[in-house]
């Protein structure tokens, strides 16, 4: 009974919204070639200074020197909407800490991991660490960038865990490192306030669009996100691999 | 001395007092007494014509004579009631806040009754009520003074809800010209008035919204009863004469329906007056103890001023202004003497006294004198108002109210007799054996009220030509007076004449009684018993439910507290009931309400 | 017709918190709503025809159609907030796990 | 101070002497004719004043300073009041005989008495006073709300004015015979006499109010008790009986109707106090309220 | 110097190292939070730009007269607090300097996403935060509605993306004012997801488990700053960014009136000291968000400020009360302030100031609420705002009247043994309490710095030039 109002209920909020989004004139359906101003102004980079077009490998010295438009807008349009997404992960690993306080003492599987599995770990992680970090390196030339980066860390740090059984990061290590890179970022931020005008302004020089060393402070900003996100996303990994100590 | 200069130097006061009575508290208790007789001394110096003074941001006050006659009542009784401060100091909970407090409610009466702006008189009235309630818990109740506030607010938020009606129909708050302005908007108009008139109902403790009365007066300190009786109940005496006699509330209702010649609004008025003067009355007759039964007693006597500011004629508004005043000074009294006798035996149950007259008998008779005049008996000033309303009830023909006021007038005969018999007359208890007359220092305004009572129940034409012109103030015929006779619709009455009557009786009686043989002292317990041996006073006293025969005619009247109860605990249901709907521990409750939020804002949208 | 699949899938994610008791199956069906909400973001960005806002040797020049690239960049915020909380919420099943040794909202009797 | 010359105040106290002996010698005659209804000689007419003078003469007891105060205070109302009173064409205070000042001023007396009573210290008399004052609750609203009436319509409330009304008109009694039949019930509450001597009740409450007194007390409240319904017949001669043109014709309505109400007294049993009340409230009231709206919406019978 | 964006960023910063120094995790909070309090009074007046970009197109920050208000109250606030509590803070440093970020960035910012990530913020703070009352399953509650909400408000602002093509708050009302359509949708999900966060009535269901067993630390942080910083940004999004009319104003507004009412019932039914205060808070939103809907953006102001500074205080000594007590059960607190006056006289002034009576700020609130409603002919919304204030009186009356006074109804005071429990409470507590009770006080017989700054305030969101407001000294202006 519960369900069936529930389901109800839930289908009618469905209709809802349907028709207001889709027949009561509200135009919510995709549209052809539609940008919005601001978009366009991101893909051609010119939001502070006129430009015409941009083209990969040629353009330098532009606004932005990011290939990839969705870096550019996380990394320096939007850079500080970017900052309070570091700010929630942290937020999140420390909160995750917290409330695990008690938990210390690894948690064990009942399974046992065999050598093959071993093996075959070690040496996928150390690949996908690689991968990761070419993630965060190439995150203003293509797909992916600080977080998919860490995550792949996260996620290779993870693999370790699994299979091996004593395995056990040092997590004072990863603490410093998200500390410091959580620091530079806002550091850098402050020294773009100083040395420029603006918080977060990409003070460097921006290059030729597509090469690796471009784009400013882009690469930088997320190489420090990478790390930061790697090392969190691990501590929170290592926090919820434990238990509590049996006391 | 400004008027300004007298209320700011009132509440700077009341700071004072409190600083002052944190280091002694004799010292503060005596500044009560000093703040409100020098506020009268400049009042009585400066006379009704007192400048107003320069405005302090929005505090702007206007020197009326009406202010000045509330003001001098007021004043009259905190000063004499102040008197007997400096005894309960010892007694109280906080005395330095009850200082400060007792100075600042006087401040917020005065300032309130010379405001020229509805927020300045509202600001005021707020301070008075406030700092009323938290005295009212250092007696004897906690609940008196939260129900004391929360029926207080009701009316003071039905009077701010009128003034800001006016304030959206006409943009101002200043108070003549907003009233004045009233008669144009007659819809506006009538839900101002009886908004205002609810206010004052409120304040004045009309029935329904007695209840308070008994519950505060009955439990505030004794110190203080005598302050909310015979002061800021008349608060609402105050509010009632600004609906009716400034407020153009006859041209307003002119065109309504109209009974026995009266716009029907009034009508209802006056017969809730007419219910508060019989309820009023028959639950003073059946209280035991003595500060509820005075309390009751203004219920009924609120009545009779509601009766004549209702009127608003020439006899009926002076009568309803004397009998302020009148009752504002007996009222005091009463409540004071039974203070003393509070002060030296700790009880104020007629049941658990009697006898206090052969103790303390300048008490008594400050409490004979001053439920002669409650009682409106000649030749006290309580009279000259009751001969005044009675007079003017006769000329409308208003038979119904006439019926209403005369039980009134003769219920109150019953009640004020009862602590009279009670506990100051009859068997002395064997514990009050080593009582003492009050203090002099308690005697001192005991005596000085009834004096004025009596006073003014003599020679009451002073004070009625200055109501007469308080009465053109507000554009009423004054009341006339000749030598010392006064001009009623159909007939004379000269207090001097009958008060010289009735002494050349006395005389007479004295006389008669003098020339005979005089008779042989006993005691009280040497009376004419049947033959029985009775030994112990205690059982040899008739004051236990004195008007037995009477109560239980109507013992299972309705009872109105119960109503508000009932409502009390509705609202309490309710709010269990929502809490209980909407704070469960499961989220997902709240996310259905969410979702059913979103679908009816949704399907309103649709429908709309 | 991507953006219809992602309010079905929000829609399902609200139905999720509105009947399940259990504390995980709540945090899934939050995750289901956000996941929902972030297709419906990504797919209010697209462009009929447009190809992924990237440039490249191929796609060398801004004058291509590109998708909207603002809501992409939207919905990597939000994915990783939306990690963040459901990591702290996770966190919390694992406490309350702890303390009621059950994830039965119903069967932990602390309702008032 | 326009009424109060000396010759106005000797009047005064003239009609004031006047009521107590007319009323003492009323109240003989009328024992002698009880006797004489219930088959006895009966005493002489003048054996009232016998009775007061004995009373006075005698060395009394006294219950402290307000016992005696009290019937002062009672005597002195009671014959201030009386002063007020206009007998036929002899009007002490032309003017200033006001109804209201009849009732309040004749309530000092009361209150005093009452004071007095409760200050013996005997519970008895307490319960006479309760039941007094209770009564007084039952008649006097009736009594007030007919008068009301009456003064509305004629617009005065002085008593010799309405006696020069009803001169004009005729009496009251038959224009308004509903008004004054309340009026005598009330009349008959207020006189204390069967059905409603609840209060004094002498083989109950030995008495009631008058329990402790004895002496010149006792004596004064004799002349009190006579003057007092002198006030109370005289006001229901004048107001509905049209008074009288010259003594005589008072002196003789003034006979009738106390007679008449002794006779009813003597007729019937007594009612219990919560019985009066109840009374009152039941039959007087509605007539009254009937009265009075006879008169003030329909006009009947004053003009 | 004075960029605002240091009072998100330095914050930020000294969170980020905090975890590494450890040991001076305190100092550097204070010193943040210190450096936040000075620095909020000398910013300027104007739109800040982030990273360098123009506003449409990137962030910025906005100052202005409605949140510079709000902002140097906060900080100075959030400073005292962490003072109060200094012994309590240090595991949580890291979060408050966190926490401490999260509500300027929700003040400051001019972006509608980036509001959304500001709030995810500090709602996760306040998680943290709140898991020092170790009330996990009630903290899970808000969770789960916490992000709930926040889901809905991005769903709204990505439809508003979609149909105007922004996200900058400026650009958007203007874009909104001049479009054709209304967005009933969006601003419907966008209501509702700032509701949960300002507690409006059926979405509030987090509300008492988190804040009935609050601390003297989290209380004063959630019920208080947290609470009126999410009204200011929902008067900042309704007011100032989102066009209201028709239907929607009145049935929005009908939500807010219930839950003013609803929650004075509810606080009058509570017997605990901190459901009450709770539930009141929850009628104060109310009250605010029915101003705000209606467009009288000054007197919301005025609201959201006394309610600030009377919550902190009655949390803030509540809180105390139940941990020196062990519980703040009321019909248990007879006469507890007997022993220690001070505390009870700023406990009176701010309750007094509630409720709104003359000689407190509270008073001129009520006053202009009610000059606002009628100027804008309002008859109903004033009524139902004075029965609520009715009820408000009678329960915080009671409450005051129990805690100063002992003995059962009936007995006489001076027979009655004064209390024998003593309240012992820091010197710091005291001290903050009666400071702002004082300014409660004197801003109630002087409010017109305050007045005239929420007016300021109020003609951010949008300029009336009609206004009226009273003050003490001009009277109606």
């Amino acid at each position: 009974m519960k369900r069936i109002v529930s389901i109800l209920l839930v289908v009618v909020l469905g209709y809802f919204v349907y028709t207001s989004l889709y027949v009561d004139g509200f135009d919510m359906a995709v549209s052809d070639n539609r940008q919005t101003s601001i978009s366009d102004a991101y893909i051609t980079k010119s939001v502070t200074s006129e430009n015409e077009s941009v083209t990969y490998m040629e353009s330098t010295d532009l606004e932005n020197g990011s290939a990839n438009i969705v870096t550019a807008i996380v990394t320096d349009y939007r850079s500080f909407d970017t900052l309070g997404e570091v700010t929630v992960l942290f937020l999140a690993s420390i909160g995750v800490s917290m409330v695990l306080a008690g938990f210390t003492k690894k948690y064990q599987f009942k399974m046992k991991t065999n050598r093959i599995l071993k093996t075959g770990a070690r040496l996928v992680v150390g690949l996908a660490l690689v991968l990761g970090v070419y993630m965060f390196t190439h995150g203003h030339l293509s797909p992916g960038g600080g977080f998919p980066g860490g995550s792949i860390i996260g996620a290779s740090i993870l693999m370790m865990y699994l299979s091996e059984e004593n395995f056990r990061a040092r997590m004072a290590s990863f603490k410093w490192m998200e500390s410091l890179a959580g620091t530079v970022y806002v550091l850098i931020g402050i020294i773009g306030l100083f040395v420029a005008t603006y918080f977060l302004e990409n003070f460097l020089p921006t290059g030729t669009v597509g090469a690796l060393v471009s784009a400013g402070i882009i690469p930088i900003v997320y190489i420090l996100i990478g790390l930061k996100v790697g090392s969190e996303v691990s501590g929170i990994i290592d926090q919820f691999l434990t238990e509590e100590v049996a006391s | 001395m400004t008027i300004t200069m007298i209320v700011v130097g009132l509440m700077a006061l009341s700071l004072v007092t409190y600083v002052v009575s944190k280091m002694s508290k004799g010292l503060g208790s005596v500044l009560t007494i000093l703040g409100p007789l020098v506020a009268l001394l400049f009042f009585l110096l400066e006379g009704s014509g007192i400048a107003s003074g320069s405005s302090i941001g929005i505090l702007q006050f206007g020197a009326t004579k009406l202010g000045w006659f509330f003001s001098v009542t007021m004043l009259i009784v905190y000063g004499c009631v102040a008197f007997f401060n400096p005894y309960w100091m010892k007694k109280l909970v906080h005395p330095s806040a009850y200082n400060m407090l007792y100075i600042l409610s006087l401040a917020g009466t005065i300032g309130m009754f010379f405001a020229v702006d509805f927020i300045v008189l509202f600001i005021f009235l707020e301070i008075a009520v406030f700092a009323s309630m938290f005295i009212i818990p250092f007696g004897k109740s906690r609940n008196a003074a939260v129900v004391y506030f929360a029926m207080s607010t009701f009316g003071s938020f039905a009077f701010l809800y009128a003034i800001f009606m006016m304030y959206g129909k006409f943009g101002s708050f200043d108070i003549s010209f907003v009233l004045g302005q009233l008669a144009t908007e007659p819809t506006t108009a009538i839900w101002v008035i009886i908004l205002m008139g609810i206010a004052a109902f409120v304040k004045l403790g009309i029935f329904p919204f007695h209840i308070w009365l008994p519950m505060a007066h009955g439990n505030a300190p004794d110190t203080f009863s005598p302050i909310l009786s015979g002061g800021l109940v008349k608060i609402g005496a105050f509010i009632a004469i600004m609906v009716v006699a400034i407020a153009p509330t006859y041209e307003v209702l002119k065109n309504s329906y109209e009974v026995m010649g009266l716009p029907i609004l009034i009508y209802i008025v006056l017969i809730i007056a007419a219910i508060s003067m019989v309820v009023g009355t028959l639950m003073a007759i059946k209280q035991d103890d003595a500060k509820k039964l005075i309390a009751y007693s203004s219920v009924a006597n609120a009545g009779y001023i509601i009766v004549g500011i209702a009127l608003n004629d020439q006899l009926s508004l002076s009568g309803a202004m004397m009998h302020i005043f009148a009752h504002a000074i007996a009222s005091a009294a009463a409540f004071l003497s039974i203070g003393a006798v509070s002060y030296r035996t700790g009880t104020t149950k007629i049941s658990e006294l009697g006898g206090m007259i052969q103790k303390m008998p300048i008490t008594y008779t400050v409490y004979l004198i001053s439920i002669i005049s409650m009682a409106g008996i000649p030749p006290m000033a309580g009279f000259i108002s009751k001969w005044l309303l009675f007079q003017s009830l006769a000329s409308h023909g208003l038979m119904f109210i006439g019926a209403a006021a005369f039980f009134g007038s003769v219920g109150s005969f019953l009640y004020v007799f009862r602590p009279l018999s009670g506990l100051f007359l009859g068997q002395l208890k064997p514990q009050h054996n080593h009582v003492k007359e009050a203090p002099i220092f308690m005697v001192v305004p005991m005596v000085i009220l009834s004096g004025i009572s009596l006073f003014f129940g003599v020679l009451p034409n002073g004070l009625l030509n200055f109501i007469g012109k308080i009465q053109v103030e507000l554009g009423v015929e004054g009341i006339t007076t000749v030598d010392t006779a006064i001009m009623g619709n159909n007939g004379l009455l000269d207090p001097t004449l009958v008060f010289i009557n009735f002494g050349l009786g006395f005389v007479k009686a004295f006389i008669i009684f003098m020339s005979l043989s005089k008779s042989r002292k006993v005691g009280l317990m040497d009376t004419y018993t049947a033959a029985e041996f009775v030994y112990d006073p205690n059982v040899y006293h008739y004051a236990k439910s004195y008007y037995a025969p009477i109560e239980r005619l109507y013992e299972k009247h309705p009872d109105i507290v119960a109503l508000y109860k009932g409502l009390v605990q509705r609202v309490v249901d309710l709010g269990r009931l929502l809490q209980f709907i909407f704070f469960k521990t499961k989220p997902g409750t709240t996310a259905l309400f969410i979702v059913l939020t979103i679908i009816l804002v949704l399907w309103g949208e649709k429908i709309w | 017709m991507i953006q219809i699949a992602g309010l079905i899938l929000i829609l399902i994610g609200l139905y999720g918190l509105i009947t399940k008791r259990n504390i995980i199956k709540m945090i899934i069906a939050l995750n289901v709503l956000e996941i929902g909400l972030n297709l419906f973001i990504v797919s209010v960005g697209y462009v009929q025809d447009g190809i992924a806002p990237i440039l490249t040797e191929v796609n060398n020049s801004s004058g291509l159609i590109f998708v909207d690239p603002l809501p992409q960049a939207l919905v990597l915020t939000a994915i990783v907030i939306g990690m963040g909380t459901t990591a702290l919420s996770l966190a919390f099943a694992r406490k309350i796990y702890a303390t009621h040794q059950t994830f039965d909202l119903n069967e932990m009797g602390v309702e008032e | 101070m326009v009424a109060l010359s000396i010759i106005n105040v000797l009047i005064a106290m003239g009609v004031a002497l006047f009521g107590f002996t007319l009323q003492t010698s009323v109240a003989g005659v009328n024992r002698k004719i009880i006797g004489r209804m219930q088959k006895r000689y009966g005493p002489k007419w003048y054996q009232e004043f016998r009775d007061i003078f004995k009373a006075l003469s005698k060395r009394g007891i006294t219950h402290g300073w307000v016992f005696d105060f009290g019937v002062m205070m009672a005597l002195g109302g009671i014959l201030a009041t009386a002063m007020f009173m206009p007998v036929a064409n002899i009007i002490a205070f032309e003017g200033y005989d006001n109804f209201f000042i009849f009732v309040y001023l004749f309530a000092v007396g009361m209150l005093g008495m009452a004071m007095s009573a409760s200050g013996s210290g005997n519970p008895l008399a307490s319960i006479g006073v309760m039941r007094a004052l209770s009564q007084m609750v039952g008649y006097e609203v009736p009594f007030m709300v007919v008068i009301l009436a009456l003064v509305s319509a004629y617009n005065t409330s002085s008593i010799s004015g309405l006696v020069a009304i009803q001169q004009d008109l005729g009496w009251n009694i038959i224009r308004l015979p509903i008004g004054a039949l309340v009026a005598f019930i009330c009349l008959q509450g207020m006189l204390g006499k069967k059905p409603f001597d609840t209060f004094i009740a002498p083989a109950e409450i030995a008495s009631g109010p008058m329990v402790e007194y004895g002496g010149k007390q006792l004596g004064m409240l004799f002349i009190m008790h006579e003057v007092s319904v002198f006030v109370e017949v005289s006001l229901f001669v004048n107001i509905f009986l049209g008074g009288g043109n010259n003594v005589i014709e008072f002196i003789a309505k003034y006979f009738v109707v106390y007679t008449l109400a002794n006779l009813i007294a003597n007729t019937l049993g007594r009612f219990k106090i919560d019985q009066v009340i109840t009374f009152y409230y039941k039959v007087p009231i509605m007539l009254a309220l009937l009265q009075a709206g006879l008169i003030i919406f329909l006009g009947w019978g004053v003009n | 110097m004075s960029q605002p964006i240091l009072l998100i960023a330095i914050p930020l910063g000294l969170a980020f190292l905090s975890i590494i120094l450890k040991k001076i995790k305190v100092p550097l909070l204070v010193l943040g939070l210190l450096f936040s309090s000075m620095l909020v009074f000398f910013i300027e007046k104007k739109s800040y730009i982030i990273g360098g970009f123009k506003p449409p197109f990137g962030i910025n920050l906005v100052v202005d007269d409605y949140n510079l208000y709000f902002i140097i109250i906060v900080n100075v606030l959030f400073l005292v607090l962490v003072l109060a509590n200094l012994s309590a803070v240090k595991p949580m440093a890291t979060v408050l300097l966190v926490a401490s970020a999260g509500l300027n960035g929700l003040l400051l910012t001019g972006d509608l996403f980036n509001l959304f990530v500001f709030i995810e913020i500090a709602s996760i703070a306040a998680f943290i935060l709140l898991t020092m009352d170790k009330q996990f399953l009630k903290v899970f509650h808000y969770i789960i509605i916490g992000t709930l909400a926040s889901s809905l408000y991005l769903l709204g602002i990505v439809i508003l993306y979609a149909q105007y093509g922004t996200l900058n708050m400026a650009d958007m009302s203007g874009l909104i004012d001049g479009g054709s359509i209304t967005p009933t949708i969006a601003y419907l999900l966008i209501f509702a997801g700032l509701a949960v966060e300002v507690k409006l009535l059926p979405f509030n269901g987090w509300v008492k488990g988190v804040l009935e067993t609050a601390s003297a630390f989290t209380g004063p942080l959630i019920g208080s700053l947290y609470a009126g910083v999410m009204l200011v940004v929902f008067g900042r999004v309704f007011g100032g960014v989102l066009n209201l009319s028709g239907t929607m104003v009145t049935s929005l507004t009908i939500i807010g009136v219930i839950t003013l009412l609803a929650g004075e019932f509810m606080a009058f039914q509570s017997k605990h000291l901190r459901q009450v205060w709770l539930n009141s808070s929850i009628a104060q939103s109310g009250l605010a968000v029915i101003l705000f809907l209606q467009g009288l953006h000054h007197v919301a102001v005025l609201v959201i400020v006394a309610n600030i500074i009377s919550k902190f205080v009655l949390y803030l000594v509540s809180g105390k009360i139940a941990a020196v007590i062990g519980h703040d059960k009321i019909a248990d607190l007879k006469g507890i302030f007997m022993n220690k006056k001070a505390l009870g006289i700023a406990f009176t002034i701010t309750s007094l100031s509630l409720i709104g009576l003359p000689l407190f700020f509270g008073f001129f609130v009520k006053i202009n609420i009610l000059i606002a409603l009628f100027q804008s002919s309002n008859m109903w919304i004033p009524a139902l705002v004075l029965i609520a204030a009715l009820i408000e009186s009678a329960y915080v009356i009671r409450l005051l009247v129990t805690m100063w006074q002992v003995g059962e109804e009936g007995e006489k005071p001076e027979t009655i043994e004064k209390p024998t429990f003593s309240l012992k409470v820091g010197f710091v507590t005291c001290a903050i309490s009666i400071i702002l009770g004082l300014m409660l006080l004197v801003s109630g017989v002087y409010p017109d710095l305050v007045i005239n700054q929420s007016v300021k305030a109020g003609n951010v969101l949008s300029v009336n030039d009609e206004i009226q407001v009273f003050t003490m000294e001009g009277g109606l202006e």
